[in-house]
């Protein structure tokens, strides 16, 4: 039996205003095992913490139950504060009285009973808990950061310039990501490419960074500390080292039909192509869907004029196997499909177009050379009509639930540019809100009505009619006045709402973290853990994550690296004791174990045993302690209960069991 | 003599009901066990041997000796109650009248078992002869005349009559009580019944199993015997010989947790269990070998020895018929035998 | 809802894996997303670490429902958990139906970590069914019972 | 019934949480009876809120949604404005002179050019 | 028979094997007992019978601790048992030298005095030689007449196939004993309303004794230590108390060699109070087979195991059931 502590906690008000915390002292002091329990108002505080060393030291207690805020958020704290007071720190068990009792419960006998009833089961759990000890596992200097966008980029390069080998893996044929797509930005104006090329140009040029491009990653296993990663490099059908980036390639070849991805398909691109002028590297690929030598078999244009002789047309995937310490991931993001919208005519004008794309038409480089024309018959349009919130702010199937956060002030700033430009077009904003917190975002947007004349109408649009005269009828609601408005358009710029880049899935399966239903990668804890995802060693940056803009991206990269360095900065970590353990006089020997464990952390071995004086041979199962994450899978599938999960036993979950149940 | 037509049996047993508990032999999905008597159970007298003997009447498999009830820092314990009121056991057979004795042996001598005395003292006997003896059965061979068992009330079934003949005190009483309903009779069926019965006894062919050489004082002789690893082999450590033995004996005492409190129950247990005596240091007997010769020295050689010459087996054939694996105490008999021949 | 003396409380047992469910429990709280009182949370690592003889044994003390919670498949922390838990508490629930036990006693949701509304709604839901069905009497032992 | 109660039943017979309603605007842009209604049907939403439901009672718009449903389907709160003027007409409709219709009368109304939808959407609506 | 017993001396004469596992004749007609022969000498008491039903494939577990190999006798089915043992690591099959021996259905002599025959003398008709479809049954009381199937143990009239799946040799015939559906009672079971279901099963379950035959003749039961017997789960027990206990038993029981047991009936077969244990068990194998596909315990030793294995697709758990 076990001398245990009960410390239940107030947490100010928020249990206490709930939970009789003074009646739950006083009923499981009663509980068999429990020689000390009191409450305190901040068990988390110095002083709370005192508490528990003060009582562990006097009373010589062995257990410490801690009635308080969800172990997620103070366990560690409690186990830190246990060990300081010279105990094992897995002798302490959390009863979360907040978030499962004190938060959801408004009457206080019942919340009081309940929290009595989860003291109880911890109380029992601890009755049974063992000390356990921490092993330590090695930990690889080196990180791996899924995504060449902004936020990868960044990552990457705070990670290299703190010492630490980065490689950077982007699935396209060159980094830079959504922000080299974009033309200006806000609330600066600041032309994107400008502030962007030169991280490029750094990240590429820096010793510590290795970067894959048009490559993707296969799959991962191992741990924090100890990941095993193979990333595939896709043929790119063109030797990088080859190749001089002279771009002959590109205008000799003769299929130029493929859509071109970095233009928001609003323009074509030759079957060899690099994305952009800046890419890094400057190194085309073959589409091999497109191209004419790998769908017939005859053409070899690009090869025939390649001085470098870079063409290689049997390239092959190569599988690339790589250890790294830490995964920063920074897939980004794309704009929804707006299918399910056909009150706007996306799909049926050519004039109807997202933001994105308004992007791509104001920029040089894109496919209206950085005129604003209309892309159905190349005019210049007098009347465009902005709409906020399309597809963000739905609680409908259709969109997304959340505020894209990024839409009002990139209308503003495309709004404020096209005045400025084209100071003959009319411009309409749409708006439910317009949501402006952050430095100078306030200002930017009066500036565009009160500088610009932009006219924002309080208000949405129902629907978008293309007309005969090849106008748009726009069919809106001006809610301060109380009007229907109806409005011929040249052009309609819709504000898409974003989501995760749709390779995130995929990727988080492989890392095992989790993501939420709008596929955001979850953070381990929203307020204080914003860069780390709940899965060790796995970092979150930019978009991947929840919608930012820019400089939210930049910060929270940089965050990610700093959680990286962190990590990558030691020599070893200690691991989590909660791993199976068998029983191997128990054992079987049968091998089920070992087919469901996830990390192959159960072998087994021949062994001479003594089981109460029968010496034999028997096959048992041995558990690597260093690669058992300790899921529980294993126990599970034993029949015979030889395979446990320390921290997590059988008995003890059936004394919790039984301590509910009572 | 006295007798009821078979035909009034279920008025018989609804006036002891009235008054008493009555177990008899009842049919439940298939199979009959002794049970305690409804109304609608389907009372099976004509089955020779129930599955499980009737020593549950006297020894449950299981049974709740006290309880600790935890209120707060107080524990209280209330004892479970004894017997206090009569039961009938009706319809138990001429063995296993001798299995309950062989039980007092052990219950009824010092320390007295409280629970089993009470239940003694409140349970009435009314046997039942047999009339059609198989051929699994040897009673003979430990001195039972299935025909005319001893309790306290003995009765045969004649065609469409049952005869009642009381024995004991007890069994007069009971007698008196269900008077109403019995009528005198002459034993002349009753006789001719038991002749014909004792020629079939005759004829069957574990009845007349020798026994000679099994005594209390042949301890050493039989234990180190080399047979015992070659007859154990096909046993496959289960209970089922133990748990449908009329003489097996053995309990284990285990706590139940309620959640409020504790029960502490005794519940049967096998020899032939892994963990049968297991203690604090390991298990005194290790092997099923073993604990398969446990069970046949206890019967046949620990008991005797200890009980007058009285062996704690009464020939029921129970686990003859049962043993998953074929083996039984009339199949190590006969080995020995054969082994002492071969000599 | 204030304690009525005649009303039937279930007693229930929520496994939530510690990944998803009990994050999700926690927004829930957080969220201030109610649901009775009944539900008890019993944090496991993964649902693969539910043993069917945790939740027999849960009856077999009284409990009157039992829900286990996990990440949704294919989100498993574990990768792999989840999946096995599911083939498992399908077989164990067939089984339990088949033993002519009230289909609904026991329940396998999986709720992710952002999931607090689901959770809430979950265990509210859960309990209105146990409440439907009435005391677990099937399952539970009797020595239990007083 | 004091308005709260009819701000209920509303909320009860349309199935609709109009506390959902985010006031974006778009019912009222995607109408296209909007020029006709005097309370918008925006404004219905906070009608409802407000439990001021006699001015929708006697408002024009009332009769003036042609339950085109457009609002309900481009709603992106799931609001659904037009289900809450339905249901508006439905308490109306049943509240005035108490004069339902009882099964025995259907046979006296039917007719051979009667679609069945009609009646039955006439029972659901008119019944007590 | 005699062939089998040629064939062992054989064996055991040029040293290919150290003894034979078998049955050995018993003192009745009916209750040959499993049995180890070291001589030729011994085998003299060696017996094949429609008898015979005991599944030797679990003493091979013991007999693959011993030295050299054992020439063991098996039944199409018992193979089964067999290859999941092998399967499972349990069992050697270096230390095992197999003969598969055919098989005509197995009787139950349960089901024999179920007919109403007792006081046993003789019985005919129950050799491997003989082709008989009645067997003839000298008794104190008369003579009786049974016929062959009739007396059949269950798991016989739903046999999986007379075709041995692992072996080093085959002697003796088979016949095709197959007369019912293997699924059909617990279909029936499954069309039950809950309370029927319930009270089915109550009664069944309450007159087990808790005397673990089943657990122990089972080939899949092949723990160490059971986990009713450890206090792993503080779930060790030894006689039922309570009616719950059994079905803790047994549902956990059916629970531990769901996907493994190869329906080899023995629980069936052995159990004294004649519970339907078999019905737990297939249950599962139908579910199996319904949810993840045929399925056959034993069959394939690298098969994946139904519950080591997964499928994205699978179905959820609460999804209505049948």
């Amino acid at each position: 039996m076990q001398r245990i502590g009960v410390f239940v906690c107030h947490c100010g008000s928020n249990i206490a205003a709930t939970v009789d915390v003074k009646k739950v002292v006083e009923v499981v002091s009663k509980e068999p095992g429990v020689c000390h329990a009191e409450d305190y108002p901040y068990m988390c505080s110095e002083a709370g913490q005192m508490k528990i060393l003060e009582a562990v030291k006097e009373k010589n207690l062995s257990g410490v139950v801690v009635c308080s805020c969800s172990p997620r958020m103070h366990e560690a704290t409690f186990r830190k504060a246990a060990e300081r007071a010279g105990l094992n720190p897995y002798m302490v068990e959390i009863a979360n009285i907040r978030e499962h009792c004190s938060w959801i419960h408004k009457d206080m006998e019942e919340a009081t009973e309940k929290a009595v009833i989860l003291a109880r089961a911890a109380i029992a759990k601890v009755n049974l808990n063992t000390p356990l000890k921490a092993g330590e596992s090695r930990v690889t200097k080196r990180a791996l950061v899924i995504g060449g966008g902004i936020a990868g980029i960044q990552t990457a390069l705070d990670i290299a310039d703190a010492g630490y080998e980065v490689d950077i893996v982007e699935k396209t044929p060159s980094i830079g990501g959504r922000m080299s797509q974009l033309d200006k930005t806000f609330p600066t104006l600041d032309c994107s490419a400008c502030i962007l090329t030169p991280k490029m140009v750094e990240a590429a040029a820096h010793e510590k960074i290795n970067i894959y491009t048009y490559s993707e990653v296969d799959k991962v296993t191992g741990f924090v500390g100890d990941f095993t990663v193979d990333i595939r490099k896709k043929a790119r059908s063109v030797n990088s080292d080859k190749c001089t980036g002279c771009g002959v390639c590109q205008e000799k070849c003769p299929s130029k039909k493929s859509l071109n991805e970095f233009n928001r398909g609003l323009n074509t691109r030759s079957a060899i192509y690099t994305p952009f002028a800046q890419a890094i590297p400057n190194v085309p690929v073959i589409d091999r869907d497109a191209c004419i030598k790998f769908k017939t078999g005859k053409c070899g244009v690009c090869e025939k004029v390649c001085q470098a002789g870079a063409i290689d047309y049997n390239q092959q995937d190569e599988i690339i196997t790589e250890k790294y310490g830490a995964i920063v991931v920074a897939t980004g993001f794309d704009t929804i499909k707006l299918d399910n919208y056909d009150e706007y005519a996306y799909n049926q004008s050519k004039d109807v177009i997202t933001s994105l794309e308004l992007e791509r038409i104001m920029n040089a480089a894109g496919p209206t050379k950085g005129h604003l024309e209309r892309l159905s018959d190349g005019k210049a349009p007098k009347e465009m009509v902005f709409i906020q919130c399309v597809g963000s702010r739905c609680s409908d199937t259709r969109g997304k639930s959340y505020c894209s956060k990024i839409c009002c002030m990139y209308t503003a700033k495309h709004a404020m540019l096209i005045r400025d430009k084209y100071p003959d077009v009319n411009v309409t904003v749409f708006y439910i809100d317009v949501r402006t917190p952050g430095k100078n975002f306030d200002e930017f947007y009066r500036r565009a009505v009160e500088e610009y004349g932009v006219n924002y109408v309080k208000g949405q649009v129902g629907k978008v009619a293309p007309l005969p005269n090849g106008k748009l009828l726009v069919q809106g609601s001006d809610l301060l006045d109380n009007k229907q408005i109806l409005k011929e358009a040249d052009m309609v710029v819709l504000a898409t709402a974003i989501e995760p880049e749709a390779s995130v899935r995929k990727i988080a399966t492989m890392l095992t973290a989790s993501i939420d239903t709008n596929n955001f990668l979850t953070e381990a804890h929203p307020k204080l853990r914003p860069v780390e995802s709940p899965t060790a060693g796995v970092f979150l940056s930019g978009v991947c994550q929840g919608p930012k803009d820019i400089p939210e991206t930049v910060a929270q990269a940089g965050a990610a690296a700093v959680k990286a360095i962190g990590l990558l900065a030691k020599d070893k970590l200690t691991t989590n004791p909660c791993t199976a353990k068998p029983d191997e006089l128990l054992c079987n020997g049968c091998s089920q174990c070992a087919n469901v464990c996830p990390y192959g952390a159960i072998t087994y071995e021949n062994k001479e045993v003594n089981d109460h004086g029968i010496r034999e041979t028997r096959r048992v199962a041995q558990v690597n302690s260093a690669l058992c994450q300790g899921c529980g899978a294993c126990t599970v599938t034993c029949p015979s209960g030889a395979m446990d999960l320390q921290g997590f036993s059988n008995r003890q979950i059936i004394a919790e069991v039984d301590a509910i149940c009572r | 003599m006295l007798k009821i037509a078979k035909t009034d049996l279920p008025a018989l047993f609804q006036k002891i009901a009235e008054t008493k508990d009555l177990y008899l032999p009842i049919r439940v999905a298939d199979q009959v066990n002794f049970g305690v008597y409804t109304q609608d159970a389907d009372v099976s007298l004509e089955t020779l041997k129930t599955v499980k003997s009737p020593k549950d009447a006297f020894f449950p498999q299981s049974e709740t000796l006290y309880t600790c009830n935890k209120t707060e820092n107080k524990i209280s314990i209330t004892p479970e109650e004894l017997q206090n009121k009569e039961f009938v056991v009706f319809g138990i057979k001429g063995c296993d009248v001798k299995g309950i004795e062989v039980l007092d042996k052990v219950f009824l001598s010092e320390p007295v078992d409280t629970f089993y005395k009470a239940r003694r003292d409140h349970g009435i006997l009314v046997a039942l002869a047999c009339n059609e003896p198989e051929e699994s059965c040897f009673c003979k061979a430990f001195g039972i005349d299935c025909t005319d068992p001893k309790a306290d009330v003995a009765t045969w079934l004649v065609e469409d009559v049952l005869y009642w003949n009381p024995l004991t005190e007890k069994g007069s009483a009971l007698t008196d009580a269900v008077k109403d309903l019995l009528s005198d009779a002459d034993d002349s069926k009753v006789k001719e019944q038991q002749e014909k019965t004792k020629a079939i006894v005759e004829k069957l062919p574990y009845m007349n199993l020798s026994l000679e050489g099994w005594n209390g004082d042949v301890l050493t002789e039989k234990f180190d015997s080399p047979l015992w690893e070659e007859l154990y082999q096909p046993c496959l450590a289960c209970g089922t010989c133990t748990f449908v033995c009329p003489t097996c004996q053995c309990y284990d005492i285990k706590d139940y947790n309620t959640g409020n409190g504790v029960q502490r129950y005794r519940c049967w247990d096998s020899c032939m269990y892994s963990d049968f005596t297991m203690m604090a240091h390991g298990n005194n007997r290790n092997s099923q070998m073993q604990r398969f010769r446990q069970r046949f020295m206890h019967k046949l050689v620990y008991f005797p020895a200890n009980n007058n010459g009285m062996y704690s087996c009464v020939g029921c054939g129970r686990c003859v018929e049962k043993c998953p694996a074929s083996l039984n105490i009339v199949k190590v008999v006969k080995a020995f035998q054969k082994e002492g021949g071969d000599k | 809802m204030p304690l009525n003396e005649n009303e039937f409380r279930p007693k229930i047992v929520a496994f939530c894996c510690n990944w998803c469910s009990y994050a999700g429990a926690d927004l829930a709280g957080s969220s201030r997303l109610s649901y009775p009182a009944d539900v008890k949370i019993i944090k496991v690592p993964c649902s693969c670490r539910v043993n069917p003889m945790f939740i027999l044994r849960a009856f077999e003390k009284g409990a009157d429902g039992v829900i286990l919670c996990g990440c949704h498949p294919g989100d498993c922390h574990y990768s792999t958990g989840n999946y096995y838990a599911r083939r498992r508490m399908t077989l164990l629930f067939s089984m339990l139906d088949y033993l002519g036990i009230e289909k609904g006693r026991t329940r396998v949701e999986w709720v992710s970590a952002a999931e607090g509304v689901k959770f809430s709604q979950t265990m509210n839901e859960f309990v209105e069914k146990i409440r439907s069905l009435g005391e677990n009497v099937r399952l539970g032992d009797l020595r239990c019972k007083n | 019934m004091s308005h709260r109660d009819y701000s209920g039943k509303i909320k009860e017979i349309s199935g609709v949480n109009p506390y959902k309603c985010m006031k974006c605007g778009k019912c009222s842009a995607t109408c296209p009876s909007f020029n006709e209604m005097d309370i918008k049907p925006h404004q219905f939403v906070s009608y409802v809120l407000n439990g001021d439901i006699e001015a929708l009672a006697e408002s024009k718009s009332l009769w003036k949604c042609l339950s085109c449903f457009a609002c309900v389907e481009r709603c992106p709160r799931d609001v659904k404005p037009g289900k809450l003027i339905d249901a508006a007409r439905q308490i109306v409709v049943r509240e005035r002179g108490g004069d339902y219709l009882s099964a025995d009368e259907i046979p006296e109304l039917l007719d051979e050019e009667l679609p069945q939808q009609l009646l039955v959407s006439a029972f659901r609506r008119y019944k007590r | 028979m005699q062939e089998l017993v040629n064939r062992a001396k054989e064996l055991l004469a040029n040293g290919t094997v150290q003894r034979v596992l078998g049955w050995k004749a018993g003192d009745m007609a009916y209750n040959p007992e499993p049995s180890y022969f070291e001589t030729e000498a011994d085998l003299s008491d060696f017996v094949y019978d429609a008898f015979c039903g005991a599944n030797l494939s679990k003493y091979m577990i013991e007999a693959s601790k011993k030295e050299g190999k054992t020439l063991v006798f098996l039944k199409p089915c018992d193979s089964y048992s067999f290859n999941q043992l092998l399967k499972e690591h349990r069992v050697d099959r270096e230390k095992a030298y197999i003969i598969g021996v055919g098989c005509k259905g197995k009787l139950d002599i349960e089901t024999i005095r179920k007919q109403g025959v007792k006081g046993i003398e003789e019985i005919s008709g129950a050799s491997m030689d003989d082709a008989c479809d009645t067997l003839k049954i000298k008794t104190i009381y008369g003579d009786k007449e049974v016929s062959y199937q009739s007396a059949m143990l269950e798991r016989c009239h739903v046999c999986k196939g007379k075709d041995h799946v692992v072996y080093d040799e085959v002697i003796g015939e088979s016949r095709d004993t197959v007369d019912g559906e293997r699924f059909s009672e617990v279909q029936r079971i499954e069309s039950m309303t809950p309370e029927e279901k319930f009270l089915f099963f109550q009664k069944e379950l309450s007159k087990c004794i808790r005397c673990n035959a089943c657990r122990n003749v089972c080939p899949a039961c092949s723990c160490r230590k059971c986990v009713f017997d450890s206090n792993k789960f503080d779930s060790a027990q030894k006689a039922n108390v309570d009616s719950f206990e059994e079905k803790m038993f047994h549902i956990i029981r059916a629970f531990h060699v769901a996907g493994r047991c190869t329906d080899c009936g023995e629980c069936s077969r052995v159990c004294p109070q004649g519970i339907p244990l078999h019905l737990f068990n297939r249950k599962f194998i139908k579910d199996i087979n319904e949810f993840y596909g045929d399925y056959t315990a034993g069959e394939d030793i690298d098969a994946e195991a139904p519950l080591t294995h997964f499928e994205f697709t699978d179905r959820e758990p609460n999804e209505e059931r049948g």
